[in-house]
This record gives C-alpha cells, structure tokens and sequence, in this order.
C-alpha cells in the first residue's frame, strides 16, 4: 500500500534529521564556554584528575575528530559517561527518561480527554453561556505560563488541601513496583501492586495536570472550531437527512473529521512536552529528562547534553510518526491519496 | 492554411503508485488560426492533460508540439516569454483561476507588465481597454474576484488571457461551471473575439451541443486517445465511433426537433475503466455496442473514413 | 498512613556524592557525616575530640602522627575497621584527587598500617591544623570497595577505584547507612543498628537528603510536615512567614559563612586599592544586616567571628560617602567612571544575593560608580572564575572555612593556589601574602599561630581586596514542635554551633517524636 | 388528483448577514402528488437548494430564518413538528440525494459504515425489510443503484471511487430505506453526459419501482425535459411558472422560462444566444414587484409595484406574471 | 456592535469592523491590546514611582502590601510593583515583536521556497533543517545560546527566534504547496512571472491571513516563552523590570506577600489574553465566509 511507503520515507527523513541533529548538538555542545572536565571535577581537583578527564573525553582534539569519537561510541552503544552523576549516560536516560515519559503520557491523556471534551461541550452550545464560560477559560488557560499553574498548585494542594503529594513519583512508605518499563502506574499494575499504583497516580496529578492546562485548553479551542467548520459541510446535513439520530451525526460523523486536526497539535504539544516540562519537574522534584537537561546544560556536561537532546529529538520524531500515524488511520485521505507526478 | 498548433503523437504518462497512467497516448491534432477545435470527452479522458501539456504545465512524454512550425514540448520553466506570450489558457474554475488577494487591476496589469506592449500608453487605460473587451465596467478594477460573479469571473480570466495578444487560447471547460445563462454571455463573447482578432481556440468542454454551435471541429477523446475527429456539421450529422453515438445520444435536450438528430438510443452502460489498466485491445470495447470479436485483441487504428473525418474503430477501418 | 516512623527530610542543593573521595559540597558533606566516621570528631567549639582514634601522638618535628584505633568498630557489612582501611581510604582520596583531597595533597607523605589498630601519617611539611583538617578523612572498608571495582584503566589495576559502585552504596561504618540512593532526587538513609556507639531511642530511625531548593516546593513540604529541616539558602522572607506557622521554628546557625564581595584584582577599574576602598565605603553594612539578611552582622574582616583565630581588632569599613568620595578621587580612574562599568555577579541559586547586589548597585550608583548585576547560575560563575580573563569585575559570594580555622579561610580565600577557583575571584597573586600564610599554617603554636593569622587580617583588610560584607547565619527552617535539634538549641541559647560543614546535620544530635508530628498534622 | 404528499406554502426564507438579511426565499409554493416527477430548474443561486433544504429541516440556522409559510408532508407541518418527528419522516417519508457528492459522503468512513447507520436506524420503522441483517440491506442497495462489486464497494472510502460511483453511492443512502419522496439536487451535474444518463436513468427506474414520488432539481432544462412530468421553474427564490414538462417546453410563458430556453445551445445548430442580460439580484436588495423585471424584455409599470400571482392559464399551467392576468379572470 | 447597527451603510471598514466585532471578545482583546502598548509607552508619565524601575532599593518599606500608595504593593526590594509592572510590559513587547521580527521573515521565506519547489532538494534540504530545529527541545537550545553568549534581552530574544522561525516554515511550507497547484499561480507562470513575484506576489498574499493571525496568537506565546526564559535567569536583566522574572522570583514569596507575584502574573495573562482575543477577532476578519 501506498501507507508503507510513506512510512518509510518518513523514517528514512528521521534519520537523515536525526543526523544532522547530531552534529547541530554536538555544535552547541562544545561551542558552550569552559572546561567540562573542571566543571565536572569541580574547582579544588588536581590537575592531574583534570587532565586525565580531559584526555579521556578526547576535549584536546578537534571537533571533527572528537565528532567521529563519539558516533564511533554510539555504535559500540556508548553514550559516555555524565559528569553529574558520574555513571554512563545510558543509564541516567534509562532512569530519567521514563520518568519524563509517565508524566507527558498522562500530561497528554488529560490534554487529549478534557481538551476535546470542552471543546465538544463548546461547538455543541457555541454562543450560549457554555460556550464563553469555556472559552473565557481556555483563554485564561492558554495565557497562564505551566510554572505558574504549577506554583499555585503545589501551593493549594500543598497548603490547604493536602490531597495530592506534592513531590516525587512515589511515596516514601510505599515499595516501588519491579522495574519493568520504569512507568510506575505500568509497572505496578504490571506487578499487581496497586498500592503502588494509585500512589503513583496520586504523585502525577499535579505535575501532569500544570503540565496539561495550556495545551488541554488549546486542544479545546481546536476541537471547537473544526467542529463547527465541519458542521456547516454537506456530510453532516446529508448524515442528518438519511434520518440518523442526532446523537450518532454529532458524536460519530461529525466527530471523526473534527478531531483530526487536534490529534495532530495534539501530538506536537505532546512532544514538546517531553522538553519544556523542565520547570514543572523542577517544582514537582520529579526526577525527569528535563529537570537533568537543564542541569547537564549547566554543569557543560557534555556528553550528557548530546544523548538528552539526541534522545528528547528521537522521542519526538517517533511521536511525530506516531502521530502520522494516527492521524493517517483517522483520516483515509491522507492514506490513499495519490501524490502524483 | 498553416497550423498555428499542430501537436503529433503527443503522450503523457505520470507514474503512479498503482502504477503508470497513460493520460495522453498519441493524440495528433492541429488548429489553425481563426479556428475552433473542439475537443470532447468524459471525465478522465485526457483532455485537461492534452491542454497542460501544449501549455507546457506537464513536460510531455512523447510526441511533437509545434507552435507555428517551431517545437515547444517543453516543460513551461524552459520556454522562452515571446512564447507565452502567443500561448493562454483559460482554466475551468473561476474561482481559484483568479488570486484572491490581489485587485481586478492587478491581475489584468500582470500581462501588460510582463509583455511590454505599449506600455508608455499607461497601463491603467491598457487595463481598461481590455475590461471593456469583455464588457467589464471600469469600477471593477477596484473590486476583489471574490466579488464578483462566476461568470465576471470568468470574464476577467478571458481579458487576462487576451491581455497578452495571443495566437492561441486553451479553454479548459471555460463555462462548465456556470448556469446556461452565462454561459451563452461568454460563449458569445469569445466568438466576437475570436472574429476580431482570428484567434484560434483549443476549446475543451464534455458539451456536445455547445460544440455542435461553436466549433469548426470536433475530436472526440476517450482513454487518453482521440476517437474521432471530423468537421463539426458532418460530426454530428454523421458520427461513426460507437462511443460518439452513445455520447450523442445521451445529451439531454430541450426540444423534438434536437430529439430527432439523435441516433437511437443507446444505452450507456459500465464504468470509464481505470486509466491505469487499460483494457486490451480497443479501449472503448467492454462499453460498446457493436462490439466484435477482434475488438479485445487488436487496437484500431486512424482511419480517414471522409476528407477531414477521421475515426479509430474496427467497424470502419479498412481491415475489415 | 504516613508516619509514625522516627526520619528526619531534609531539603538540600544537589547534586550529592556519597563517595567521600568526591563529596566536598553541602549535601555531600552532610551526607558523608551520617554515613562514614572518622578518626576524630569535631565539637561545637571547633575542637576535635577522639572517634575511631582513641588516642594519638605527634612526633616533635609535628611531622608523624601515630593514631590508636578503637576496636570493635564494624562496617555496615558487618567486618571490623582495620588501621588498613584507613590507610586504604587516604590513598583513594588523594589518587582520585577530588573532593576534600586538597586539604591533604600538600601536607600528606605517606599513611602506613602499623597492625590492625595503629596507623601512622607521616607528613611532608608542618602543617598546623592538621588534626583539625582529619575530619575530612571518612574511613572507608578497603575489602567492599575492591570487591565492587570496575574494571577500566583509569588506576590502572584498581580499575575504577569503586567510583561507580561508591556513587549509589556506602562502604562506611557510621550512624546510618544506604538504603535508596536515587541520583537526583534523593538519598534514603537507615540507622546501622550494629553502630559502636549506643543511640538515643527518640534518635532518627532515617534519614532523607532530598534534592530540592524551589521555595515553593520547600515550602509546602515544610508546611504538611513532609520535611523536618529545609536547607539554609532560602530568602529572608521565606523564614519569616514559616516562622509563623505553628510548630516551626527557625534555627541561625552560625557556621563561620562569610559573604563576601570579591574584586578582580588584575583588572580595571578594580585592580586599584582606592576605587576598591571607595567602594567599602560606599555600602550600607546596616541594610544587609538589618534588612536583608536579619540576625547576621557586620563582618570584621575576613575571617568569621566564630573562627578560632578571628581577629576581633581589625578595622570595620562604615559607609562614609565623604570618605568614599575622597578615595575615589585618589583613583585613576575617578575622572572616567563611565568607560569602566562594573560587573557584579550574584549566584542564581542564592536568590537573596540579589537584594544585595541591587544594594551595592544603588549604593555605589551614589559616588558615581556604574554597576551591572547580573545573576548567573553557579555552574556558570565556577567555570567564568578559572581563568582571570573570564573572571567578572565583583562576585558576590558567600565563602564558608573547610576546617574550623582561620588559616582555612585566609588560605582558602586568598593564597595564590586558590585563585581561580570560585573562593578566590580577586586573583591577589600577592607573594607575600602567599608567605604569610604558609608561615602561620605551618606553626604549630597554636598561640603563634592564631597571631600570625592576626596579622594578615589585618594586612588583607588595609588591602581591601573584597568587601567584607556579613557574617551569616545559616537559617534552617525546622520543625521545632517535634524535632530536638542540638545545634538549633545551642543557637538559641547563644552558644557556638558546630563550624564543620555538615556537622549540624549529624543525626545523633537529632530526635524525633512522631506522635507529636501526627498530633499537629491532625 | 392523487393526493399530496409535500406541499409548500408561502415559504418565505431569509440569511442573516451584515446590516441585514437576504431576501432569498419569496412566498414559494410548491407541491408534489404521490408517483409524480416534479423538476425544478432556474439559475445558479436562485433559491432550489435552499428550498429542499428546509423542507428536510437542515437549512442552518442561523444565518437561515423562516420568515414565514408552511410545509406539509402528508397533512403534518413540518416546521413545527418535533424532533424526533421529524427524525422520524427523514427515516420513513424523503430523503434527499445531494447536490454534490463528494461532499455529500462523510470523506472518513467507508461506504459499509454509512450505509449500515443508515440502514439500522430506519430498521424499526420498515417492516418489509428488518428480517435482513443491516450489511445485506446495504449490499441490495448497492446492488438497486447497480454498481458492481458492492462487497468491496462497502470497505472502500469515498475518495477510492469514481465520481459516478459517489453519485450512486448517495443514491443508495437515500433510498436504503424504502421512502415516498426523493429530493434529487442536481444529480450528476457534476458527471459525463453518459454518466449523467446512466443515473437518471437508474433514479426513474427505482422510483418507478418503489412507487416513490421524486424532486429533480436541475438547471439543465435538457434533463428535466427528459425525466420528469411536472415542471416548476424557479427564479431569484419564487416560483415563475409551473406547468407539465410537455406544456411548458412546447409553449413557455414567462419571459424568464423564455429567456433561459434561449440560451441553451441547440443539437440542431444555430450558432449562439447573448444570455439574458443582466444577472440574478442581490438579494439583500431584491427588486420590488416581480424580481424578474429589471431583465425582462417585456417589463411594465406595474412589474416593479407588485409581486404577480400565479395565474392559471389552463389546467397544467400557471404563470406569475402579469402579461397572462387576463387568461385568469 | 451598537456602531454597526446605528449605521447599516455596507461600507468596507465597516463589514470589516462587523466581522471583528461580532465576537466581542475581540474588541476586549483589542481594547487590552492597545491599553499594553500605550501604557507601555507612557510608563514614566502613569506610573507612580519611574525610579523603581532603575537602580533603587528601599527595604524599610519591602514587602507592603497592596494600599493607595502602592497599587500592587512592594516587592521584597521596596519598589513599587505596579511601576515594575508596567514598565515590564516594555520588555514584554520588545521581546514579542523583536522575535516576530526576526521569525516570520526567515521562516516565511523558507517555507515559501520549500513549498515552491516541493520535491526538489531545496524542499528536502530546508524543511529537513526545519524539522532539526523543532527537534531540538526549546528550552535547553534558548540555554545553550545563552550560555554560549550573554544571558540578557538580546540574547534570550535571539534565542527565542532561533527556536520559532520552523514553526513559520511549516506552516507556510504547508499552505504554499497547496496554493502552488492553484490556477491563479499557473496562471501567472504561464504569462511568463518571475519566481520572485510567483512567490511573494501571489502565493504570499494568500498566506498572509494565516500568517497574521499566528503573528498575534504567537506575540502571547512569545511572551509567555520569555516569561518561563526568565525563570532560568536569561532575559532582561536586573534591574529593569521582566513580568517572567517578577513572578518567578516574587513565586517564593508565597502565599504571604502574594502580590508580589500574582500582579505581574495577571500582567502576563493580561498580554496574552489580550493578543490571543486580537488574534481570533483578525483570524474572523480575514475568514473568507461571507458575512
Ligand atoms: N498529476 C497527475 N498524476 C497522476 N495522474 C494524473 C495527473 N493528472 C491527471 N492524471 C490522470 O490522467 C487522466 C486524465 O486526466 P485529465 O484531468 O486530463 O482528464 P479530463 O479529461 O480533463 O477530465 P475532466 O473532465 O474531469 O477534467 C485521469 O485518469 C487522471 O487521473
Ligand atoms: N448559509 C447561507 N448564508 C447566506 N446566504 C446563503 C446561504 N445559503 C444560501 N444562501 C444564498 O441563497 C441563495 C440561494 O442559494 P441556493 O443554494 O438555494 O441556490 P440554488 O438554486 O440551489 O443554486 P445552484 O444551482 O447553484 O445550486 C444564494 O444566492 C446564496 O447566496
Ligand atoms: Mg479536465
Ligand atoms: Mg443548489
């Protein structure tokens, strides 16, 4: 089918892009001032310590050369070793990247479920005090920064009702499920534990919720608009004239075109999460890829910055297929189209 | 009289997924100046690819275009802007053959500007003259497409394409989407032009009746071939491609008399098959009629059945 | 659900080392405090008192030191602490050459095992406060860590030294041990219930050293009992308002942090005495401690008041527009201010640095003088620091001692071996100075010792090379209500608190009493 | 006369637009008998759709108001009918084949998926039929508009097919279900001639069949005169004449009929008319009387003062205008 | 709304003045709009205190809370927040149309000549670039560009468009490879047009709508992005006044003295509610559905 084909040229783009990611990366990461090994070692360390770090991350050699180092390491499936937390960055991804996958999984499902719920909420009584109630709130939603929601989160719930903790993944009492896939919610449904499961549930709340809002009323928005664009097509007065129900025309014929363009914002603000949650992570102390993006960032932690941004460019590059994807199987224009000439 | 357009074994072939469609295969025609060559078919006939490709919008695949004895089977980009200038086209929709954003004025200053034609004379009164070629009023060039009627639409698509002075004009199914009305204003209109200035016209449309009141000739397209081709009177009065008569038989009309000059009915039955999966064979031969036995092997060539008639069937060539 | 379980939370800036050949920060030396011991102890009055060393003794020339080791002392595995685990530990120290290892590097010639209990350090010039400096030195369990070793050629047989195992595990024998170390969130402590020395029931029964500093995060933790000391960098304000809240109690712990205002001394227009000294007049000492930092005072010079050999005698700068006028008028540079504009670095993470940086700007915006804050985050100011070119006109930093001396803060604020490191921005390079403080850390005398250091306070003042601005308290924001914090009670009777970083957060000074805590929650 | 299954009266439809309304709809009325083939021709945007559509309840509103009249289907009005009464007629009385197809079929769901909601919900109401599974209904009624393969046809999206086979597509939706008027707008405006014919052909047949009553909007007069038996002729939102299909194209009256016939190009030859002069109104500011007059020929005073009745010329013919006043009295 | 029914006249302005203001939520926009930008502009003359937008420092009188005399109250510094405030909204707006400045030329640009010459290498090669940049995660490239340069307002503005101009690419890529294949651009390529005027002349203006709408939704998100910017300390710096900073910084001071914080935090959903009202009322302006 047609379908395979433009998957693959879109993986065959993936590559080519994440290449020359690679090299963008790796550009910004040398062209960062200083000495990584004395900011990895920290000001009193010998000399001697210094230089010997300084000869192994090969920071004596030019770029070029110190590029072909580092994808020869790739392939050998060496990312380095990171001069914050001084293990290999392989496994700080393992353990941070998961983390930051729970919380923009359950970031999206919220933007995704309550987005296009008020935004069918809004076509449905567009221009009744429902309507502008929501719109008036997803103005609001949209203007308002994550790190303020999150703020004013942390502090209500934090302060006056003490329903969601406020930081962590999991509670200091409660016994971390196996791990499996490193989501917890997954891992200890995995596993059967449930305590684990809704504790873990608990510590999502907040951060996904600050993380959501913005996006969540942006989706509404969208929701709203196709919906009511797609009200005015042929389709859906025809649907209605065959004598089907008004429920199935809205909830069925309608609906299925209308959300097509969100599922496809949908899916670039879910992959932008990954990356700008950093001050949501900060907040939530939630041990994410972004929180140690930043941190790398700022210790000039080389190889560190290059794997997260590497991995945070894959992670939204598959999304982004994904989406395609998705939204390709929603929409069978896009799958059978011909693209001629 | 020489062939202001004389276009040979023209092919156009665009690779798809599914594999190659034929388009265009070996279609030869010519039109000389002052003249009609009506060109009617179905949808998905070939005719809008035949127009592209002499516009230079497709690179052809084969065959020969010449333009006043020179070949241009050249993609557009490659063709030199003397020759744009000799050669229009007229696109079907008038909605989106107009840019929305920009002033009656500024799409009618375009060709001016671009081919230079008296420019010192102002272009303002250059652009008005040619408004009221088409019988525009000059408070027009103000307005926005957007406000104007199909058929004003289409007005100013013919100025636009008269505006550079051509020799020949494409009409893609200049009026197909407008109602009778209209399109006998535009029709009318072209006519005149067509007299005052000896132009000829590639006159694309699937309007049998329209042809039969404008055209000097009519080729009749099918599959990406050109069935047959005769002057307009004889066509209608004699056709003899089993796929015209089906054609001509199923054109509703508005009065007995018109009934009369029908052949008898001929039901028309089955799809248009897939361009990409051409039947053996003669390409009209699951639909027709008179179907024989040599139709699924053997595909009919070009026979002159009269001076001028030309028709590519079994039940007329000389094979038989 | 929580708990009735005895822990102490604490908050801190991370990241934390657990390794003590790597941990020299804030949250590492606290953390190695609970989970290692050392040869001697540190008290609150900058004394040190026998740990693991019962006894101890100094060869004439104060170049050997034989330490008698108590027995019986076991590693959180269970094996006892040899003498050759001593010896093991200060040769991973000074082979990996990070963390505290620059204490030792200069002085240390050589540590031998004499038998199981005896251990001898010979030493390769005087060094007075060595004793003192041993504090530094957390005894690890030789057979555990090379049993961990990775094998990769950076020492050579000993592979990686156990740097990979040590970063998430603990090889100690102290007060507590590791029970989760999540790199970047937070360390989860256990009381090592075979420790040699008896523990109070009401003692913590855990610890957490949590990764945060995000007011707001501190601040609700604080606020729904989930933290039960916070760190100390938070603003004035943030103190004020939990000192409101029921049960919680604000600690000032004066832990010899001194914040300084360094001046480039190699560079324009701060590399002239006078327009340094027109400066350090123009500051309102009283501001900062009044209004700024409440509870903190004036410094009196370079060294902390609390600092055994402080100097209580040296000149105090007052701001004196007139003065400050006149030295700048002394200054080559007092006609064309404009062209030198002066950059002020204040540290991210310290968001009350702000206050007096825009202080200073606003201050010395009155005689004239141009100032650009900028706030850059600490990574940042570290790497700026190592070379004199990059190095910005005037940090504003708080420096604390490394050992509770004066000759560590003279030395490690202005010795030449220590500029270009973010202690010493003002690149003094001054060779005299250089001698002076050799000399007087290498006198044993203590008497003669604290002289000398006298003397170079007020060498260092007359040079005005920074601006002695205060004397701060660390303030910890702590759960009074039902936590019995020793240090914080000594503070509040006026009494001195332990000046070893780390120290006050020793848990064995700590009790909890749970069912206090869920009576306030309730 | 057989009886009335739809009749319209007095339809006067208005748009909400900026500063005002469009005057669209004027006082249309209208009415088809059971088995009987009504055209309905005039020029683009002369009011057609817009009439069907209120009488199958979706014309949007807003911007669309009713202004005033009545719409009966089989006694009942339908614009104060209630919802599910309404849901109900679109299921069991008219249906409506719209006037583009490829517009007219949901772009994301097949074939199978349209027609099975369909045919499941006029299930309960249709007797007849409710022993078969909804996919075999939807098979036979692929197979009623003859098109071949109707299996496959059944999991293809619409974009997988021709424009003719859309077309017959929107055929079986509208006649799954066995109903008793069908609104055709415009089939196969957009299709070949033979296509054209093929559909007009197979609509005739499956009316006939069906005993179904059926709409043929156009503005082809060529395809009304071939399919239908009662005529009525539209212009700018009123009903100019209304005759049967043999009258009218043997003797057309009004002025307007007389023009547009005019202009359709003949087989016969005879080179080409002008078009009528002039074009539809602006209907934010329709002329007053008879709507047609700024373009007729054969205007008078009393055109512009009055809107014309429509007159009775003879047993199959009214005319609204005032030139056949007399033939009335 | 009651102007166009005073005056039913069909005038130009006024249909467009119909359009825009049907929602009116749009004119509110607009109306927050202009109130930004003109007390922006005249922040020395309405506010009460311009010094406290300089070098100044009171801490006898920090942290007052909201009276007559200080609108806002004081923040921890003793400076009037209400003068910060507003003075802030200068750097807000610089920062939103600097950055639009530099975005939309660029990314306009690129997308106009990959959707152009679609399938060509000029296509691959910029919208291949385009979507390394989109990759690359916003906030760790704004800091790497800071770290590399200075972290003040120029820098954070540059970094802030380096990581913008793709989305402009994208979308106009998107609407030129459409609008490509229209007749009305076939036909000016077959008068013989230049690329040049094929491009920007008649593709471009078609994009414009879209592009402004985005143009102002963005100048909210811009602002917004520089807000979170100057919570990592990139921005303008101290002691000029950045709504971002004041509430990131004003954050650790609550709940107790809120206003420091939740003034400027209001000024910033001012900005952006104000744009985005703007943004929906041009994006009716310009819909093509007759009115
Ligand atoms: N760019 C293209 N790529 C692939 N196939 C094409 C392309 N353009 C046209 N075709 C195919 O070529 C055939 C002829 O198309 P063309 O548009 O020339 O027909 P037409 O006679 O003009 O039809 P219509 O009356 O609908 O305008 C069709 O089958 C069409 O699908
Ligand atoms: N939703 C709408 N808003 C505003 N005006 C409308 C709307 N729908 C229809 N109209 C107006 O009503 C008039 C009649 O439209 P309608 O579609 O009924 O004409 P028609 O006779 O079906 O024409 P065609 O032959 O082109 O289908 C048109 O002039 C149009 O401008
Ligand atoms: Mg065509
Ligand atoms: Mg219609």
């Amino acid at each position: 089918m047609n379908f395979s084909r433009f998957l693959t040229r879109r993986l065959g783009y993936s590559i080519f892009v994440l290449i020359g990611l690679s090299i963008v990366v790796f550009i910004i990461a040398r062209m960062v001032p200083g000495d990584p090994a004395r900011a990895a070692l920290g000001p009193r360390a010998s000399q001697e310590a210094v230089d010997k770090l300084r000869d192994k991350l090969h920071l004596d050699e030019s770029l070029v050369v110190q590029y072909a180092y580092w994808i020869k390491s790739v392939f050998q499936g060496d990312l380095g070793e990171s001069l914050l937390t001084r293990r290999p960055v392989i496994e700080d991804i393992k353990e941070f990247l998961p983390a930051t996958l729970e919380l923009a999984l359950f970031s999206g499902l919220f933007m995704a479920f309550f987005g296009i719920l008020l935004g069918i909420l809004s076509a449905r009584h567009s221009n009744t005090w429902i309507d502008n109630l929501i719109r008036i709130f997803a103005y609001i939603g949209i203007a308002t920064p994550a790190f303020v929601v999150a703020i004013i989160l942390l502090l209500v719930f934090g302060m006056y009702y003490q329903v969601f903790p406020t930081i962590g993944r999991l509670s200091q009492w409660v016994d971390a499920p196996t791990k499996i896939t490193g989501l917890i919610t997954l891992d200890s449904l995995l596993t059967g534990n449930l305590t684990a499961f809704f504790d873990a549930l608990k510590h999502l709340m907040l951060p996904a919720f600050s993380l959501a809002l913005g996006g969540m009323f942006q989706e509404a928005r969208i929701t709203r608009s196709s919906m009511l664009e797609n009200s005015k097509k042929d389709y859906v007065s025809a649907a209605r004239s065959y004598g089907i129900p008004e429920r199935t025309v809205i909830f069925k014929y309608l609906f299925k075109p209308s959300i097509i363009p969100t599922v496809s914002i949908l899916g670039l603000d879910f992959a932008s999460l990954m990356g700008n949650a950093f001050l949501v992570e900060l907040l939530f102390n939630w041990p994410g890829i972004s929180r140690y993006g930043i941190n790398v960032m700022l210790r000039k932690d080389v190889d560190a910055i290059i794997a997260v941004i590497m991995v945070l460019g894959i992670v939204f590059t598959l999304i982004n297929i994904i989406v395609d994807i998705i939204v390709a199987y929603l929409d069978p224009r896009i799958r059978l189209v011909e693209r001629g000439d | 009289m020489n062939a202001v357009l004389e276009v040979k074994k023209l092919k156009k072939y665009f690779s798809t997924t599914k594999g190659i469609v034929k388009a265009v295969n070996d279609v030869s025609f010519n039109i000389t100046p002052g003249e009609t060559l009506g060109l009617v078919g179905e949808s998905g006939s070939g005719k809008s690819t035949v127009a592209y490709t002499v516009m230079g919008l497709y690179q052809p695949s084969g065959g020969q275009i010449l333009f006043q004895g020179q070949d241009i089977a050249l993609s557009h980009h490659k063709r030199k802007r003397v020759l744009k200038k000799e050669l229009q086209i007229v696109f079907q929709d008038p909605g989106s053959s107009l840019n929305p954003r920009q002033t009656i004025e500024n799409i009618l200053t375009l060709p001016i500007r671009l081919h230079d034609m008296d420019y010192k004379k102002g272009i303002a009164e250059k652009v008005q003259e040619i408004l009221s070629l088409v019988e525009l009023p000059v408070e027009y060039m103000e307005k926005y497409p957007r406000s104007l009627g199909g058929g004003e639409k289409q007005m100013v698509a013919i100025a636009r394409a008269l505006a550079t002075n051509p020799s020949l004009i494409v009409l893609d199914e200049p009026t197909s989407a407008l109602d009778v009305s209209i399109q006998a204003k535009i029709i009318h209109k072209l006519i005149e032009i067509q007299q005052e200035k000896n132009l000829g016209y590639l006159f694309i449309t699937h309007d049998l009746s329209l042809m039969r009141n404008i055209a000097h000739r009519v080729a009749i397209m099918y599959l990406g071939r050109i069935v047959e081709i005769a002057p307009a009177q004889q066509f209608f009065e004699t056709p003899y491609h089993p796929y015209t008569r089906m054609l001509i038989s199923s054109i509703p009309v508005v009065s007995s008399e018109e009934e009369k000059l029908k052949p008898g009915k001929i039901p028309s039955t089955g799809e248009i098959p897939s361009p990409v999966n051409m039947p053996a064979g003669c390409v009209f031969h699951p639909r027709c009629a008179n179907r024989m036995p040599i139709c699924d092997q053997e595909e009919p060539t070009d026979f002159e059945i009269k001076p001028g008639h030309w028709v590519k069937c079994h039940l007329w060539s000389p094979k038989k | 659900a929580s708990t009735s379980e005895k822990t102490i939370r604490l908050t801190n800036a991370w990241p934390c080392y657990i390794d003590p050949a790597i941990a020299a920060d804030f949250a590492s030396s606290v953390s190695v405090a609970n989970l290692y011991d050392t040869l001697v102890f540190p008290t609150h009055d900058g004394e040190v008192v026998p740990h693991l060393a019962e006894s101890w003794t100094i060869s004439e020339d104060g170049l050997t030191y034989v330490f008698k080791l108590r027995s019986g002392v076991k590693f959180h595995d269970g094996s006892e602490l040899k003498a050759e685990d001593v010896k093991f530990s200060m040769d991973r120290l000074l082979a990996i050459g990070q963390g505290y290892s620059y204490i030792f590097k200069p002085v240390i010639d050589s540590v031998e095992a004499n038998d199981d209990y005896t251990v001898t350090f010979k030493l390769k010039k005087t060094f007075g406060p060595f004793l003192y400096s041993l504090v530094r030195l957390y005894v690890l369990n030789k057979d555990l860590t090379m049993a961990h070793i990775e094998q990769n050629d950076e020492f050579g047989e000993l592979g990686d030294y156990g740097k990979r195992w040590l970063l998430t595990n603990d090889a100690g024998s102290g007060p507590y041990q590791v029970q989760e170390m999540k790199l970047e969130e937070y360390l989860h402590a256990v009381r090592f219930a075979d420790y040699w020395k008896p523990f109070d029931p009401n003692a913590p029964d855990s610890f957490r050293n949590i990764g945060t500093t995000e007011t707001a995060t501190v601040r609700t933790l604080i606020q729904k009992r989930e933290l039960e000391i916070s760190d100390f960098r938070q603003p004035a304000e943030f103190y004020d308002n939990v000192a409101k809240v029921d049960g919680i109690n604000v600690a000032k712990l004066f832990g010899g942090s001194t914040l300084f205002t360094m001046m480039h001394t190699k560079k324009a227009p701060t590399d002239d005495v006078h327009f340094r000294k027109a400066l350090a007049y123009s500051i309102d000492y009283d501001a900062i401690a009044n209004h700024i930092f409440p509870g903190s005072h004036q410094c009196q010079g370079p060294v902390s008041f609390i600092l055994p050999g402080h100097n209580p005698n040296v000149f105090q700068y007052k701001r004196d527009l007139e003065k400050a006028k006149e030295e700048l008028a002394l200054s080559p540079y007092a006609d064309k201010l404009d062209e030198y504009p002066v950059d002020l670095v204040w540290c991210a993470e310290v968001p009350d640095e702000e206050k007096v940086a825009l202080l200073i700007q606003a201050n010395a915006a009155d005689i004239g003088i141009q100032v650009n804050v900028i706030k850059d985050p600490w990574m940042k100011i570290i790497e700026e620091v190592a070379t004199p070119e990059t190095t910005a006109t005037m940090y504003l930093i708080f420096v604390s001692p490394h050992y509770a001396e004066a000759g560590s803060m003279i030395q490690s604020k202005y010795h030449s071996s220590s500029s270009g490191t973010w202690e010493q921005s003002e690149w003094l390079q001054d060779e005299q100075l250089d001698s002076m403080i050799e000399d007087a850390i290498d006198t044993i005398d203590k008497d003669a010792r604290f002289e000398k250091y006298g003397k170079i306070q007020e060498y260092l003042v007359d040079l005005c090379p920074s601006l002695f601005l205060i004397d701060q308290p660390e303030n910890y924001a702590y759960q009074d209500a039902y936590v019995d914090w020793v240090p914080a009670d000594r503070a509040e009777r006026g009494e001195k608190v332990n000046p070893v970083m780390g120290y006050n957060q020793y848990m064995l000074d700590i009790k909890v009493y749970p069912d206090k805590r869920d009576e306030l929650v309730k | 006369m057989s009886q009335l299954i739809l009749d319209i009266k007095n339809l006067t439809v208005n748009f909400r637009v900026y500063g005002g309304y469009l005057k669209v709809l004027n006082e249309v009325n209208f009415s088809v008998a059971q088995g009987e083939k009504v055209g309905l021709v005039g020029e683009t945007g002369c009011g057609k759709t817009t009439t069907m559509k209120t009488v199958m309840g979706i014309l949007p509103q807003p911007p669309g108001k009713i202004v005033q009249g009545e719409i009966f289907f089989h006694g009942k009005n339908v614009l104060t009918m209630k919802k599910s009464e309404v849901e109900k007629m679109r299921q069991t009385g008219i249906s409506m084949i719209f006037q583009d197809p490829t517009a007219a079929l949901n772009p994301v769901f097949t074939i199978g998926q349209q027609l099975h909601d369909v045919v499941q919900h006029s299930q309960s109401s249709d007797d007849g039929q409710s022993r078969l599974s909804a996919h075999q209904v939807s098979v036979r009624a692929l197979q009623d508009v003859s098109l071949p393969d109707p299996k496959r046809i059944l999991d293809n999206y619409p974009l997988q097919l021709s424009g003719g086979m859309r077309q017959r597509v929107c055929i079986a939706l509208a006649i799954a279900r066995s109903k008793q008027l069908l609104i055709a707008d415009e089939p196969g405006t957009s299709l070949d001639v033979t296509i054209q014919d093929q559909i007009l052909r197979l609509l005739n047949q499956i009316a006939a069949e069906k005993q179904m009553a059926i709409i043929l909007i156009s503005h082809s007069l060529g395809v009304i005169r071939e399919w239908t038996n009662q005529v009525y002729v539209m212009y700018a939102g009123s009903i100019v004449e209304e005759s049967t299909t043999e009258e009218l194209f043997s003797h057309p009256l009004h002025p307007y009929t007389q023009a547009l016939m005019d202009c359709v190009p003949r087989l016969t030859g005879g080179g080409t008319a002008e078009g009528i002069p002039g074009r539809i109104p602006d209907y934010f500011n329709p002329p007053t009387g008879c709507r047609f007059h700024p373009r007729c020929p054969r205007a008078f005073a009393l055109c512009s003062e009055k809107k014309p009745a429509l007159y009775r010329v003879n047993d199959t013919h009214q005319v609204a205008c005032y030139l056949y006043q007399e033939a009335n009295q | 709304m009651i102007l166009s029914k005073k005056n039913p006249k069909r005038t130009k302005s006024g249909k467009a003045w119909y359009k825009f203001s049907r929602n009116p939520l749009s004119v509110v926009g607009l109306v927050i709009v202009l109130f930004v930008i003109f007390s922006a502009l005249l922040a020395p003359w309405v506010t009460p205190y311009p010094a406290h937008s300089g070098k100044y420092v009171n801490y006898e009188e920090a942290n007052l809370s909201p009276s007559a005399h200080h609108l806002f109250g004081t923040d921890v510094f003793g400076r009037d927040v209400f003068t910060r405030t507003i003075y802030a909204f200068r750097s807000s707006l610089i920062m939103g149309i600097v950055v639009l400045m530099i975005v939309v030329p660029i990314g306009v640009t690129l997308g106009l000549l990959a959707g152009y010459f679609k399938e060509t290498w000029i296509d691959i090669f910029i919208m291949r670039i385009t979507d390394i940049f989109l990759s690359v995660p916003p906030l760790i490239l704004a800091l790497a560009i800071t770290s590399v340069l200075k972290p003040n307002l120029t820098n954070a503005m540059l970094a802030v468009s380096v990581m913008w101009w793709p989305w402009y690419t994208r979308l106009v890529y998107g609407m030129a490879t459409s609008l490509r294949n229209e007749y009305f651009v076939q036909s000016a390529e077959l008068l013989g047009a230049s690329k040049f005027h094929v491009l920007f002349k008649e593709i471009l203006p078609n994009c414009l709508s879209t592009i402004l709408t985005k143009m102002t939704l963005d100048m909210g998100w811009v602002i917004l992005i520089g807000a979170s910017l100057s919570f990592v300390g990139l921005g303008e710096q101290a002691p000029k006044a950045a709504l971002g900073s004041m509430v990131a910084d004003g954050a650790k001071y609550l709940p107790e003295y809120w206003w420091i914080s939740v003034f400027p935090g209001l000024a910033i959903m001012l900005i952006v509610l104000g744009f985005n009202l703007l943004g929906d009322g041009i994006s009716d302006l310009f819909s093509m559905e007759e009115a």
